[in-house]
């Protein structure tokens, strides 16, 4: 069935791949969890939590990782989803919408068709020597530090509160009027100035578009 | 005539030299619009100068009775110079004028010398390029020096001796076309710059243990031990080397020889009769203070007597008959040096009034010679006097007083410093002195011998000779007479009739007044020595160049020693070459390799060296700068660790 | 109810994911895709202190608001630059892109 | 001097940016307007500064002509009159006005036959004068500094774009080294903040105030160092030669004339007027390196053949005369030294004129190609002449009353020093005469036969240099009056 409809073989390959994976770990995964909530070792925001946060991570470790340049993009637009769903969690309804529509729609858009524009098909190939050790060392140094820093932090023991809708809106369009317009200025800015960058007048094309 | 001294007198010094001053002035901006290109004014300020002597010698007699001089409040005209003053502290350089017998001396021998040159100049020097500068320099030199001899403060007397300086700097290089005059004014100017340090030190060193620069103070703290022996020695040193580049005396005496480049007025003016004993002066100045530093006075002796022996020697053989008169000079300076080095004060001034006489005298009928003849070496000239009977005879008058033959000024002046010599020092000075002074007739006979006698050697130089200008005889035949009677002032009786009783010992040894007389002892053996002397040089040069050449020939050796006037110049100029510019080159050289090249550009250098090893961080790669931010993140945040 | 803690941490992993997915890769598109993360890690952040400390003015909201804009201007412009860099020299790998060094 | 003059004092840093104003909205191709408006304008600040000069009065005060505008006060550190706009002056300060007045002056005529964008040498010619002025005149040490600054950085410009031979290296040298010199100065004036704590730049307040004994043994050095640099100190004075071998002619005539002397100016002001306690204990070191300086100088200058470099090395020399007079810390020798900073002014201007009006025409500064040059050019030689006797301190110029100011200083003190400095004096000697014999006596050397004598705007500027040259050796004290009593205040100070 699936053979009759035109479809990429790579994007075969992106189902049954993509399948395969989330078998392999998701259901032991939401097996250990289910288990866990049963026997109120967790609660069920909490296991909500976890799921929304395994995708979230897997999906940045696929982001950063894969060489191939779609599969990142779509390891991408599953965090950005993780990501709104630990909005949801936060109980901000509002944010979880934009940044579906903004990330999972616009963005990652903007980002596949500048794929197709410039034609990159992998990560490049490395020129001379890769700098991946150094990161790693810094970013795990980094991250060890954030998470002391925030761990030794007294926090009390705070819950998360419900933002109204509409105290929300007030605020933002009363007290961060000036912000929002200038937001607006700068979006603007954005788009003429990639127009302009990316417009280019016929004598300055390269040699071999001519 | 008292009358007009009132007006006119000590206090009104300071016209001495305002006078030619203003004929510089005049001179130099507008000569091109005068007529004779002003050479009129720089006579009639001469001509104001005698007449300004003659009142302020009428009014010096009033200060001079009872066998004392009494200066009194008349004889200084001051004002602030310059005025430093706070809480019991006062710094002053003033302005004053100071005349005493001494000043007297010198003013007259520069106020009549002058006088001679300045007419004899316009006959010698007519139609020359820069005439009318000729003339102003010669206005400022004349006011610098009378402005060095009525000076009563340390720094005006220093300020006129540089002055002096200078005019000899600018006359000596008169014909700066030549590349020699160029040479022997540099030359000049630097010997006696480096004897000018030692005067500077020393005045600042008086000043220093005094608080005053005005002679008289200087004087009085001197000789009434306020000041330590040594240090006074030092001082008293220090201002006679400034004598010694100033007068000439050995070591610095090797810029008088070549300063004849100059016109022959001028060295008859500067460098024989007026500015060359400005030390003589400076010494006799201060010869009360020298009466308490006995070693100085011995280091002035010596060095005179040695002087005198050196430059005699030098001018047995020298060819230039200008060069002759200029090493007579030097010796005859050393002759006064030893004057003043055994304390006979009177006996040096009275040889400084006479020599400046006879040696102008000498220097002009001198440019004379060369003015008709064109040529200045002896070995070309001869048989002159058939051609210039007057410049001849003027001439032998001033040789003979030279050489000390009686009657003439010199016999009695150098019979003086024979006597004084005979008293206060050791018998070897006395001989040598006699030597020299027989050595002074055998080359003053050599020199009118081979110029005015015998036959002409150069012809055509000869056939062009004739005799000079009346402007220029006159001066000759004035000074001649005054270099013939001029010695006579030291009877009692010349003396009393000038007003000064007692003769000159009056006039300028004001601290132990007591009359000359003549020893005849001493006399006869001076006037033994002078005749064997002028007997010797007949002897060898009558008969003209043949015998010189075969003088020349007794010992090649010490002809060649003294020719090459005992190798002084060539130590000099190996000094100046080798140490002086060796060092200069050496710091130099150090400035340019150590300093800049290495301390400032190779610090520059270490820097850029540094930039161009540290640019290499500049990757371009926005990755590795992304990673250097992310570490200043990591640092930043385990410092906000840290502290939490 | 989930401890404020956790949320903390999920943005660290995810901010230290995105910094060395920038660090690391060489596509310019993929480093964009890195930066959203660092962004997204960052608003997580923002958003559980809004919702758990700041109960009454829930700043850190608008923030994430305004980070969501700014980091959509921020693509657009961006990907305008790496078509630019591409046509210039057809490629996107930034490190090719290095005329700036020394 | 009325409290009203202190307008003129004022009207001095104003004039010339005033003037420089007005270059900048003449058009480049009007070269008849801007000739008459310098002209003007100099002559303007000329008789300003002598105004000025003659206005000081003899009253006793410190510093006269004293005007005030607060600026910034009672904000952070700032306590009351915190930065003002302060302006007034005392002996030392009226007797450098008028020297920059009297240099600015034939500077500004010489530089007139400039051919390449003479507009622009002259709106940074009048820039660096209001910097050059303002350091003279402000009394607040903020502003003090910023008028050091202008008037250091249109030095660079002026010397890379109008100079001559290595313009570049020169230029650049000079820059660097002056404005690292300027480090330590910027180091000190806060610390002198600092230590007198009251909130305010205002120098007449800081003088006043006490200071630590230790903050002065440690500031003063850096005083010296940062002005030093700017007076050419041994062994800082390697700029000196280069850039004034490099330098055009009012630049030279600028800088060796007025813009050194605010080095050592700055020594007397930031150093011994600010610091007294630290002056009298570096005195010493002070002494030696300037007698080190003028014996270092001079020597060197034995074997320079390049005429600017043989100034430049003599200016080293004469400045280190200057240091030798502030170091005794006697009242006769500083006096001798801020002299010997009108004397060196006025003298080194005047060869830097002349040496300007032959190589213009010549291109060639090197002393033993030429011979005989009085010939082709005599006034010139004659003022040349003058010049060097006047450097070499013939008594009766100016040279002469501030050497031997600075001689008595040093004998009082260090006999030794004074020795030395005394045979400096003959040693330069040697050196001038040295020139003179070889390159304007003797035989004329056909080859300069072209050469012409110099212009009457070159003449008449000589001809005001030589008559301060002169008014100054024979007549000093009206600059005696104004230094040694406003001297003489300073606590400590050996009389």
């Amino acid at each position: 069935m699936l053979k009759r409809i035109p479809l990429p073989a790579q994007f075969d390959r992106i189902i049954i791949g993509g399948g395969i994976t989330v078998g392999a770990i998701g259901v032991p995964l939401g097996i250990v969890l289910v288990t866990l909530v049963a026997f109120g070792v967790i609660s069920a925001p909490e296991m909500v939590f976890f799921v929304a946060a395994i995708i979230v991570i897997l999906g940045a470790l696929g982001c950063v990782l894969l060489p191939n340049i779609v599969h990142a993009a779509l390891s991408l637009t599953a965090t950005l989803i993780g990501v709104a769903a630990l909005y949801l969690l936060l109980m901000s309804e509002f944010l979880a919408l934009v940044q579906v529509l903004v990330y999972g729609g616009g963005v990652v858009l903007l980002l596949l068709f500048g794929l197709m524009m410039t034609n990159a098909q992998d990560d490049p190939v490395v020129t001379d020597g890769s700098q991946k050790p150094f990161a790693f060392l810094l970013v795990s140094l980094l991250i060890g530090t954030f998470i002391t820093l925030l761990l030794s932090g007294d926090w009390g023991n705070p819950t998360a509160h419900v933002v109204p809708f509409e105290l929300f809106g007030e605020r933002l369009f009363r007290e961060f009027a000036l912000p929002i317009i200038i937001v607006a200025v700068l979006l603007d800015v954005a788009i003429t100035g990639a127009l302009v960058n990316v417009h280019t007048a016929s004598n300055d094309l390269p040699e071999e578009s001519e | 005539m008292p009358d007009i001294s009132v007006t006119i007198g000590m206090q009104q010094a300071w016209l001495l030299p305002a006078m030619p001053v203003v004929a510089f002035l005049i001179i130099s901006f507008f000569r091109k619009l005068l007529p004779r290109e002003g050479d009129f004014l720089a006579i009639i300020g001469m001509l104001g100068i005698l007449l300004v002597t003659l009142f302020i010698i009428v009014d010096f007699q009033g200060f001079f009775h009872d066998g004392e001089f009494h200066p009194g409040e008349a004889n200084v005209y001051a004002f602030d110079w310059v005025r430093i003053s706070a809480d019991n502290f006062l710094f002053l350089i003033e302005f004053s004028t100071y005349i005493d017998a001494i000043s007297i001396v010198m003013l007259i021998a520069i106020s009549i010398v002058g006088l001679m040159v300045a007419i004899y100049s316009t006959g010698y020097m007519q139609g020359e390029d820069r005439y009318g500068w000729y003339f102003a320099v010669l206005s400022l030199f004349v006011a610098a020096m009378l402005l060095l001899v009525t000076s009563g403060s340390l720094v005006w007397m220093y300020l006129a001796w540089e002055g002096v300086g200078l005019a000899s700097y600018l006359l000596i290089g008169h014909y700066w076309e030549r590349q020699s005059a160029a040479e022997a004014a540099k030359k000049a100017f630097i010997t006696t710059r480096v004897g000018d340090v030692g005067l500077l030190i020393g005045i600042i060193l008086l000043w220093k243990a005094t608080g005053s620069f005005d002679i008289q103070t200087i004087i009085a703290a001197a000789t009434s031990g306020q000041i330590g022996e040594t240090y006074l020695t030092v001082a008293m040193l220090a201002l006679f080397a400034g004598a010694v580049g100033k007068s000439a005396q050995f070591p610095l005496h090797v810029w008088l020889p070549d300063a004849m480049e100059g016109p022959t007025p001028a060295s008859a003016l500067i460098h024989a009769a007026t500015m060359v004993v400005a030390g003589v002066y400076l010494i006799a100045r201060f010869s009360p203070v020298y009466e308490v530093v006995l070693v100085a006075r011995d280091v002035i002796l010596y060095t005179g007597l040695l002087t005198a022996f050196l430059a005699a020697s030098m001018g047995l053989v020298a060819s230039d008959i200008k060069r002759v008169l200029a090493f007579s000079t030097i010796s005859q300076l050393g002759f006064m040096f030893v004057a003043l080095g055994v304390g006979a004060v009177g006996a040096a001034m009275f040889h400084v009034l006479t020599h400046a006489f006879f040696k102008a005298l000498l220097f002009l009928g001198s440019g004379s010679v060369i003015h008709a003849t064109g040529r200045q070496e002896v070995e070309y000239l001869g048989g002159l006097r058939h051609k210039q009977p007057i410049t001849a005879a003027t001439f032998i008058i001033g040789s003979l007083a030279l050489a000390g033959i009686p009657i003439f000024a010199g016999f009695w002046s150098k019979d003086e410093i024979l006597h004084a010599v005979s008293s206060y020092a050791s018998p070897f000075v006395y001989i040598v002195l006699a030597g020299t002074a027989l050595l002074t007739a055998i080359y003053t006979t050599r020199l009118v011998l081979l110029t005015f006698f015998g036959d002409p050697r150069d012809r055509s130089a000869f056939d062009h000779a004739h005799e000079s200008p009346s402007s220029m005889t006159l001066p000759l035949l004035l000074l001649g007479l005054l270099a013939t009677v001029s010695g006579f002032f030291v009877f009692d009786a010349v003396g009393n009739l000038f007003g000064f009783s007692g003769g000159i010992g009056y006039l300028v040894y004001l601290h132990h007044p007591h009359s000359f007389h003549i020893d005849w002892a001493f006399a006869s053996v001076a006037t033994v020595s002078s005749l064997t002397g002028v007997i010797i040089g007949w002897v060898y040069w009558h008969g003209g160049a043949e015998r010189a050449i075969k003088a020349r020939t007794w010992s090649p050796d010490l002809h060649a020693l003294l020719v090459n006037r005992y190798y002084l110049d060539e130590l000099y100029q190996g000094i100046i070459n080798r140490v002086v510019l060796g060092l200069a080159g050496i710091v130099a050289w150090f400035d340019k390799k150590i300093v800049n090249e290495t301390g400032v550009d190779g610090g520059a250098q270490f820097i850029g060296y540094f930039g161009y090893r540290l640019k290499f961080l500049q990757t371009g790669k926005i990755p590795n700068y992304a990673l250097g931010i992310a570490a200043g993140i990591l640092v930043l945040s385990v410092m906000v660790l840290a502290r939490a | 109810m989930i401890p404020i803690e956790y949320f903390l941490t999920l943005g660290a992993i995810l901010f230290g994911l995105g910094l060395f997915g920038v660090l690391s890769r060489r596509s310019a598109i993929l480093i964009l895709m890195a930066v959203e993360l660092m962004l997204a890690g960052v608003s997580i952040n923002f958003i559980a202190f809004a919702s758990y400390l700041d109960t009454d003015a829930f700043s850190g909201l608008i923030f994430a608001l305004f980070v969501i804009t700014v980091a959509a201007a921020e693509v657009g412009l961006a990907l305008g630059i790496v078509l630019r860099l591409f046509r210039e020299r057809r490629t996107s790998n930034v490190d090719e892109a290095s005329d700036m060094r020394w | 001097m009325t409290e009203n003059d202190g307008y003129f004092l004022i009207a001095l840093i104003v004039l010339p940016l005033l003037s420089a104003v007005c270059l900048m909205i003449i058009p480049s191709k009007e070269r008849t307007l801007i000739v008459g408006l310098t002209a003007i304008s100099s002559l303007v600040m000329f008789f300003v500064s002598v105004y000025v000069f003659m206005a000081y009065s003899f009253d006793g005060s410190t510093f006269q002509g004293v005007k005030s505008y607060p600026w910034v006060e009672n904000i952070g550190l700032l306590g009351e009159n915190g930065i003002s706009l302060k302006v007034g002056i005392d002996g030392v300060t009226a007797s450098l006005v008028l020297l920059t007045g009297i240099v600015v002056l034939p500077g500004t005529w010489v530089s007139w036959k400039i051919q390449h964008r003479l507009k622009d040498f002259f709106i940074l010619f009048y820039i660096l004068t209001a910097g050059v002025y303002g350091v003279f005149v402000l009394l607040d040490l903020f502003f003090w500094f910023l008028a050091y600054e202008t008037a250091l950085l249109p030095m660079y410009l002026l010397i890379a774009v109008w100079g001559s031979t290595r313009k570049e290296y020169g230029a650049m040298k000079l820059m660097m080294m002056l404005m690292a010199g300027s480090i330590p100065i910027f180091a000190a004036i806060f610390a002198l903040f600092a230590e007198v704590g009251l909130g305010t730049f205002d120098m007449e307040v800081l003088l006043s105030a006490s200071k630590d004994e230790d903050f002065q043994k440690i500031f003063f050095p850096l005083v010296v160092i940062g002005c030093g640099t700017l007076g050419a100190m041994f062994p800082f004075h390697s700029w000196s030669p280069d850039g004034h071998a490099a330098a055009p002619t009012a630049v030279s005539m600028v800088h060796a004339g007025v813009l050194m002397k605010v080095g050592a100016f700055g020594i007397v002001r930031l150093g011994a007027q600010m610091m007294p306690e630290g002056a009298l204990f570096w005195g010493p070191a002070l002494v030696a390196l300037g007698i080190t300086a003028a014996l270092y100088g001079a020597i060197s200058a034995l074997r320079q053949t390049d005429m600017k470099m043989l100034m430049g090395f003599s200016s080293v020399s004469h400045m280190g005369y200057v240091f030798v007079g502030l170091g005794t810390m006697n009242v006769i020798g500083m006096t001798g030294a801020v002299l010997q900073m009108t004397a060196h002014g006025l003298m080194t201007a005047l060869f830097f004129l002349l040496i300007g009006a032959m190589y213009d025409q010549s291109h060639n500064r090197d002393l033993p190609n030429f011979s005989g040059l009085a010939k082709q050019m005599p006034i010139w030689s004659v003022f040349f002449v003058f010049a060097s006797l006047a450097s070499l301190g013939l008594p009766g110029l100016s040279g002469f009353i501030a050497e031997v100011h600075i001689f008595i200083g040093a004998f009082r003190s260090y006999p030794i020093v004074g020795g030395l400095a005394v045979l400096t004096a003959a040693i330069t000697t040697t050196y001038l005469m040295r020139a003179l014999a070889q390159s304007f006596f003797g035989e004329a050397n056909p080859k300069w036969d072209s050469l012409n004598e110099m212009t009457w705007i070159e003449r008449s500027g000589a001809a005001v240099l030589v008559a301060a040259i002169l008014l100054l050796g024979l007549w000093p004290s009206p600059w005696i009056d104004r230094i040694a009593p406003s001297l003489s205040q300073i606590p400590g100070l050996m009389m």
